[in-house]
């Protein structure tokens, strides 16, 4: 009896501290679902779910960095044009340069990580606000894009290429193997490690992490230079499912990214933030246009409806917290 | 039920000539007989015109649901080509309000592709499409293959013509060589042009190809920007190229609605001289054309390709024969000409 | 009898899952100088706070010169004729004094027009009651801590208030500008005016007070004239039982010298110093509030860069200089702001002690959670910190067991050199005295301790050697028999002997 | 002789001040006015300056109200997709529904201020970050834009709205003329009035500003609604200067809003700020790309070197500040 009970106990704890911790947005996921269930058509099949998680994975990619750099009282507002810049010169090393695929897909994840090295770089060093370094930066990399290449599409025939983004693992998409692969990881990081530890203690105390003994600026290059990594992750996968680098691409994928993190019960003013909460977070933006589009609404409302879920959602979980607070 | 015998609509005589096969293609024998037949079923419905005829025999079209998928919504082009499928539908005896699926790429191929599967899990019957980029959109073809959901690829050609059953799309190429020919017919050779291009967009590329081909270099191309098509971005950067260069000759947009811009600009610098070309036949730039403040548009005819698009969509879903390559032409409305037209609405 | 002021009766008022205040109660009269004392947590600055129209009592009654009176808002309050000034500082670093002191009330020229001329105009007599003597256009975030408390006073003065509350006013002063404060405040006695002095600190309240109110666990304890209270019967009432002596010391043969920092200068503030500390021994610091002690230290530690001179550390000298390193070779510093430096308050107990030695049991992608979960257990126990467990967030407990998370986080790294900046500042008498057993039991097990502090008889009692510092620099070292009051001041003071 | 040195005192220290406080700013920005003049075409003529303060004009609209609210120590991005909103239905209530033009105008304008006091208030009541509120109300408001719209512009003919943005005041454009009064009316809102100096209590220390007494809740509002309201009225202009409310326009105006914030001095960590270093931020943003317009350059390097003028300008300026405190 005694045996059972604790070895439930091993698997179920994290499981009921999951749930506990993010029962409000948790709910609301649920609620989602299965509204969409009734009103729409087969949003419960297989094909449908494995779907909407291609499509979250690439917000997912970018969201992984962002929150972090939320979790440390910062943003990365980079993402989307850097991951335009990363599709784009990644194509261009095989296509124009000549170079094996995967030299150009080596290009476009180290190219994100130089960008999110200078973006951390500068903000440690000059002390200007994450806000306008990543600012500056997504302009910087949106023009760069389009001049690399040269306003127009790169695209590619190579079909292993292809294959990177579009081919799958028994039924699962690459992608979504590669958001569950970056989510483990990133919850590692984020529990397991030093460095994760570091992140959680700087975004909640600068000073006080400082005089703990953890060097800041370490940590803050790590964050962006993560943070850029996915990004040109993103654009990798982007350029492969498309077979072309699109310098147009990406435009407000950062904000799908910043809206999943706070979805998730990442807090603006640092220090608190959850992979399990980022994972619901993600789903959630992947599910609003999902739904409604298999509910054939209005793309027009699905930008409305969008902003009302993102307010009533954070509004509820602040809600549950402050409830909890008191208990 | 069977009685949908009224579906199809002909082309009309006086607008059958503005319909052109691809010369690389056997022209189809149109099954006529149906569609005289149907011929008072078109008339009920006004702008109906269509390219080709549907040939709904044997088919519950009450059940079938179309997608159509552009772009972008936010420019009228593309809701007078969804207004161009609506009358199709209707005329085929179908409801667009609950037949018609249609989502927002939003000018972005990565979301719409993502769209696409949105789609095939809809288990649509036939996608109407038009890609931003001709390459990039083989994804969602090829899901659309993989589930055997026919894609009619509208207003630009994408490049695996292979995986869709019939392309319905304006000459895009010729819309800037008419434009061209204008231009060299109204300007002195040397002049200076400005370009509002779009690169991302394959159409767009088409047409600048089309104008600078055909201008060579007869006038002096001072200055391109890629003004993404958008009048209130257009405005500002046409402001500045009529300063830098008083004695700009002509703007060429590569769509009407940047060209509203370089009106507007030319209107506040009080100069009416610069000829302003743009390429759509957007009522309200004709309303400029008319007027005199703007030079012509290559009109396109979004609400023909439409209809021509939901025919040829329902003929792919009951197995009968698809013109693979349909071009409907574009025509350049000029000061001139713009009498014959009208120009309330869209073509 | 002079006129009643104040009355506030069974004041009652609850915070989610802590009831602040049970029973509070507390009379002020006109030209009465009431000290105000209890326990961290006691309930001090929450029946203040409702007297200041911050928070809404659940039940109770004001009167104010007998009148039955609600308090809703901040500006009820001020109406009412009730200047406080916080805990914290409240003032506006980028805005003027002028500006700061009629905050909420701009004053406005005849277009109805704020105007900063006549502000600082109508500025100007209220500082200079004050005694400061600086331009009113002057932006508060320039000045020094004791000014900016002057400036919070005359913002008083400028209310027309009839009853002033200080909450711990003096714990970021220096003794000369504790010695305005005090004359400003005997001053505004004489004028009528009732005052409501909280403090932690005795001393001030027999030197200042008529009249001391206790409060224990959000409940009135009593209210005692100055006269017939003693320090012990203040303590007993406090914490509800006797201290006897709190500065526990034994003091023990030193052994080796651990840190020896030679001709450091860091910044405009620490300029030229030399000094060393050994194994089993407290070395004090004394300065008045400014003098550099903190900047010195903080230099030594690697947290600001240092111009110059070296630092030895345990026989070595440092090559690298950083605040990792220093503690990976065993010397920590205990900063003095536990709310800016020192602590995660939105964070757990556990989170705080575990955060300066993850090294220790975080290694590559692994936790070892029994590490972890007995460093903690370790760190709550040898301090007895009083928290439901270890999962609690460190701002909801009271200032004497945030201090002692403070020492535990860092005694966690097992260091061999500990420098303690005020390490009782605004903490209650009796989380003192644990506090001072805690150094005392450290030193005993042969740790290098530096004691910093601007308490003078803490720095008396507890040390064995003294380093006493003015203006950033050096101006002299004490042994224990050399210890007189006037030697340290005169010394704290820049006078050298 | 006395008189005379008080007189020119009167005058000049205000102007003195001015020179002192933003010399880092007004060096770059001459920099570039220089270098604009002599690679660029006409850059230094009364056309130009006249067409370049046009230009200006909308950006310094939205950049008002985002400045406050950064002062505030939050942020407003609902600017550009409000500003779409209220040109749309500023056309329609004359177009549709019949009614005068200047109702039309106020409609824009009241449309601003409604959904800024909505920002305001769920931002003051929800406590949820300002980022979170405006960005998911960006997302609504262009949604509602497109839907009444129904996609396309609403375009109208009536000469005297044209006007309203495209006559001019003897050779000042008309959205000049605003801008200035809007400036003015701005200074002295945020120097000479209780509110204006109670924003800036309020960003720089919240707390003690609640415990002087002031009403936080009626600042926050104050603030986004002038905000929302700005954000209305720039609609109005761009509808007229296009005679057309176009519900896709002003993507990402507020992101050049708040880059001229910054450009300005304005500090994301709030209590800072000033309308003089607004101006300046605002003839930068402009300048850049009318500066490289003239000179032909690529509408692709102006985005590279936006994102770099951005960085080193805040920097400069941030450098500048280190010394003075410094001193
Ligand atoms: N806003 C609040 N929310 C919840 N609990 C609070 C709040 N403010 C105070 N408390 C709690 O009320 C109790 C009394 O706190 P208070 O600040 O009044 O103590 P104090 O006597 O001023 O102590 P100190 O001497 O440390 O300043 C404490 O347990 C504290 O944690
Ligand atoms: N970062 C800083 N910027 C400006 N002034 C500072 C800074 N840090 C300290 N000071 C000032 O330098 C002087 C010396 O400060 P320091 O904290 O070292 O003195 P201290 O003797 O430790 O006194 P305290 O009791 O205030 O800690 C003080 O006047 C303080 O206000
Ligand atoms: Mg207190
Ligand atoms: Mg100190």
């Amino acid at each position: 009896m005694d045996k059972k009970s604790s070895g439930s106990n091993i698997f179920m704890q994290p499981v009921k501290a999951y749930f506990k911790q993010n029962y409000g947005i948790l709910l609301a996921f649920l609620v989602m679902c299965v509204f969409f269930t009734i009103f729409g058509n087969n949003f419960l099949t297989k094909t449908n779910i494995l779907n909407l998680l291609r499509t979250c994975a690439t917000n997912c990619y970018l969201a992984i960095g962002v929150q972090m750099a939320i979790i440390l009282a910062g943003i990365d507002l980079t993402g989307g044009a850097l991951a335009a810049l990363s599709g784009v010169l990644c194509v261009m090393t095989f296509e124009n340069a000549g170079l094996p695929i995967w030299m150009g897909i080596l290009v476009g994840v180290v190219l994100g990580m130089i960008v999110g090295f200078a973006n951390g770089s500068i903000i440690t060093y000059t002390g200007i606000h994450p806000f306008v370094v990543t600012l500056a930066m997504q302009s910087i990399c949106r023009g760069a894009a389009y001049l690399f290449a040269n306003g127009s599409p790169v695209t590619t025939t190579e079909r292993s290429f292809g294959v990177v983004g579009t081919g799958s693992f028994g039924p699962i998409p690459l992608p979504v193997v590669y958001m569950t692969v970056f989510l483990i990881v990133d919850f590692f990081t984020l529990n397991k490690t030093q460095m994760g530890r570091s992140i959680y203690a700087v975004g909640g105390n600068e000073l006080a992490a400082k005089f703990s003994g953890i060097n800041l600026n370490r940590v803050k290059i790590f964050v962006w230079t993560v943070s850029g990594a996915m990004a040109g992750f993103c654009g990798v996968i982007l350029a492969a499912r498309m077979s072309s680098g699109q310098p147009s691409t990406g435009e407000g994928y950062e904000t799908d990214a910043i809206a999943a993190s706070v979805l998730g019960g990442t807090s603006f003013f640092g220090g608190t933030g959850s992979v399990g909460g980022l994972i619901i977070g993600v789903l959630i933006i992947g599910t609003i246009s999902n739904g409604l589009n298999l509910m054939h609404v209005n793309s027009y409302w699905q930008f409305v409806l969008k902003g009302v879920i993102i307010i009533v959602a954070v509004y509820t979980d602040r809600l549950k917290q402050k409830r909890q607070n008191a208990a | 039920g069977g009685s949908t015998s009224t579906g199809a609509s002909a082309a009309p005589a006086e607008k059958a000539e503005a319909v052109s096969e691809a010369p690389a293609e056997e022209a189809p024998a149109k099954p006529e007989a149906e569609s005289e037949a149907a011929s008072e079923g078109a008339a009920s419905t006004d702008e109906a015109i269509s390219a080709v005829a549907a040939d709904t025999e044997g088919l519950d079209v009450k059940n079938l649901t179309l997608a159509y998928v552009p772009t972008t919504m936010n420019n009228p082009f593309w809701s007078a080509m969804m207004g161009g499928i609506k009358d199709e539908m209707k005329a085929l005896g179908m409801d667009p309000e609950t037949q018609l699926v249609t989502v927002d790429a939003d000018s972005d191929q990565a979301k719409m592709n993502n769209f696409v599967y949105d789609l095939i899990n809809q288990k649509v019957d036939a996608v109407i499409l038009a890609p931003m980029d001709t390459t990039a959109v083989t994804e969602a073809l090829q899901a659309c293959a993989d589930a055997k959901i026919p894609v009619i690829n509208v207003d630009t050609p994408v490049d695996r013509n292979d995986l869709v059953e019939s392309i319905v799309a304006s000459d895009n190429y010729t819309a800037g060589v008419l434009c061209a020919q204008d231009m060299l017919e109204k300007l002195d050779p040397g002049s200076k042009v400005y370009i509002m291009n779009q690169p991302s967009g394959a159409a767009c590329v088409q047409r600048e190809q089309g104008f600078r081909d055909t201008v060579g270099d007869t006038f002096e191309i001072v200055g391109t920007s890629d003004t993404e098509g958008d009048t209130a971005t257009t405005l500002p950067v046409a402001e500045d190229a009529i300063t830098a260069d008083a004695d700009l000759g002509a703007f060429f947009c590569i769509n009407d609605m940047g060209a509203l811009g370089c009106v507007q600009a030319a209107a506040a610098a009080g100069r009416n001289d610069i000829l302003i070309y743009g390429v759509d036949g957007n009522p309200d730039f004709m309303g400029y054309v008319k007027d005199g403040s703007a030079t012509a548009s290559a009109a396109q005819q979004p609400s023909v390709i439409g209809s021509t698009a939901v025919d040829e969509a329902i003929n792919a879903i009951n197995g009968k024969t698809v013109d693979k390559e349909v071009v409907v032409p574009v025509e350049l409305i000029t000061g001139e000409n713009i009498s014959n037209y009208d120009i309330s609405d869209w073509q | 009898m002079a006129k009643e002021l104040l009355r506030m009766e069974n004041i009652v008022k609850t915070f989610p899952g802590v009831k602040a205040l049970s029973n509070a109660r507390m009379v002020l009269h006109e030209g009465e100088i009431m000290g105000f004392m209890g326990e961290n947590g006691a309930g001090k600055s929450t029946l203040m706070n409702v007297l200041g129209g911050i928070y809404q009592p659940d039940s109770g009654e004001i009167y104010i010169e007998g009148r039955k009176v609600e308090v809703h808002s901040v500006h009820e309050s001020q109406a009412l004729g009730v200047a406080f000034i916080h805990q914290e500082l409240a003032l506006e670093p980028h805005l003027t004094i002028a500006e700061n002191i009629f905050l909420g009330r701009t004053i406005k020229n005849r277009f109805g027009l704020v105007s900063q001329n006549l502000m600082a105009e109508a500025a100007q007599p209220y500082l200079k009651r004050v005694g400061l003597d600086i331009d009113p256009r002057e932006m508060v975030g320039r000045l020094s801590m004791g000014q900016q408390q002057m400036v919070e006073i005359a913002k008083a003065f400028s209310l027309n208030a009839k009853i002033l509350i200080l909450d711990e006013p003096t714990s970021s002063l220096s003794e000369r500008e504790v010695e305005v404060l005090f004359r400003t405040v005997r001053e505004l006695k004489k004028q009528g005016m009732g005052i409501i002095f909280i403090t932690h600190k005795m001393a001030e309240v027999f030197q200042l007070c008529d009249a001391v109110t206790i409060m224990r666990d959000g409940a009135y304890m009593d209210c005692l004239r100055s006269e017939e209270c003693s320090e012990q019967k203040l303590i007993s009432l406090m914490v509800g039982r006797d201290l006897g002596n709190y500065y526990v010391r034994n003091f023990n043969e030193p052994g080796e010298v651990m840190l020896e920092v030679k001709n450091v200068t860091a910044g405009k503030r620490a300029v030229n110093c030399s000094f060393y500390v050994r194994s089993g021994e407290i070395l004090g610091f004394y300065g008045l509030v400014g003098a550099g002690r903190s900047e010195l230290l903080e230099s030594v530690m690697g947290l600001y860069p240092m111009n110059g001179g070296e630092v030895i550390l345990n026989g070595e000298k440092l090559s690298r200089h950083d605040p990792s390193y220093m503690q990976q070779h065993g010397a920590v510093l205990v900063p003095e702001s536990r709310k800016t430096q020192g602590l995660l308050l939105n964070n757990t107990i556990g989170f705080n002690i575990s955060l300066p030695s993850i090294r220790e049991f975080i290694g590559h992608l692994h936790v070892n959670r029994a590490k972890e979960e007995s460093i903690i257990d370790h760190g709550m126990r040898s301090l007895s910190i009083k928290a439901p467990s270890s999962h609690v967030n460190v701002s909801t407990l009271s200032g004497g067991n945030q201090q002692k998370v403070l020492l535990s986080k860092w005694l966690a790294t097992d260091p061999k050199v500990l420098i303690l900046d005020e390490p009782t500042r605004g903490i209650d008498v009796g989380a003192k005295a644990e506090i001072y057993s805690i150094i005392n039991d450290l030193a005993k097990a042969g740790m290098a301790i530096v004691l910093i502090s601007s308490e003078m008889p803490e720095v008396m009692n507890m040390s064995d050697r003294m380093i006493v510092m003015s203006e950033g620099r050096i101006t002299g070292e004490l042994n224990r028999s050399e210890y007189t009051q006037e030697a340290i001041l005169s010394l704290g003071m820049g006078v050298a002997n």
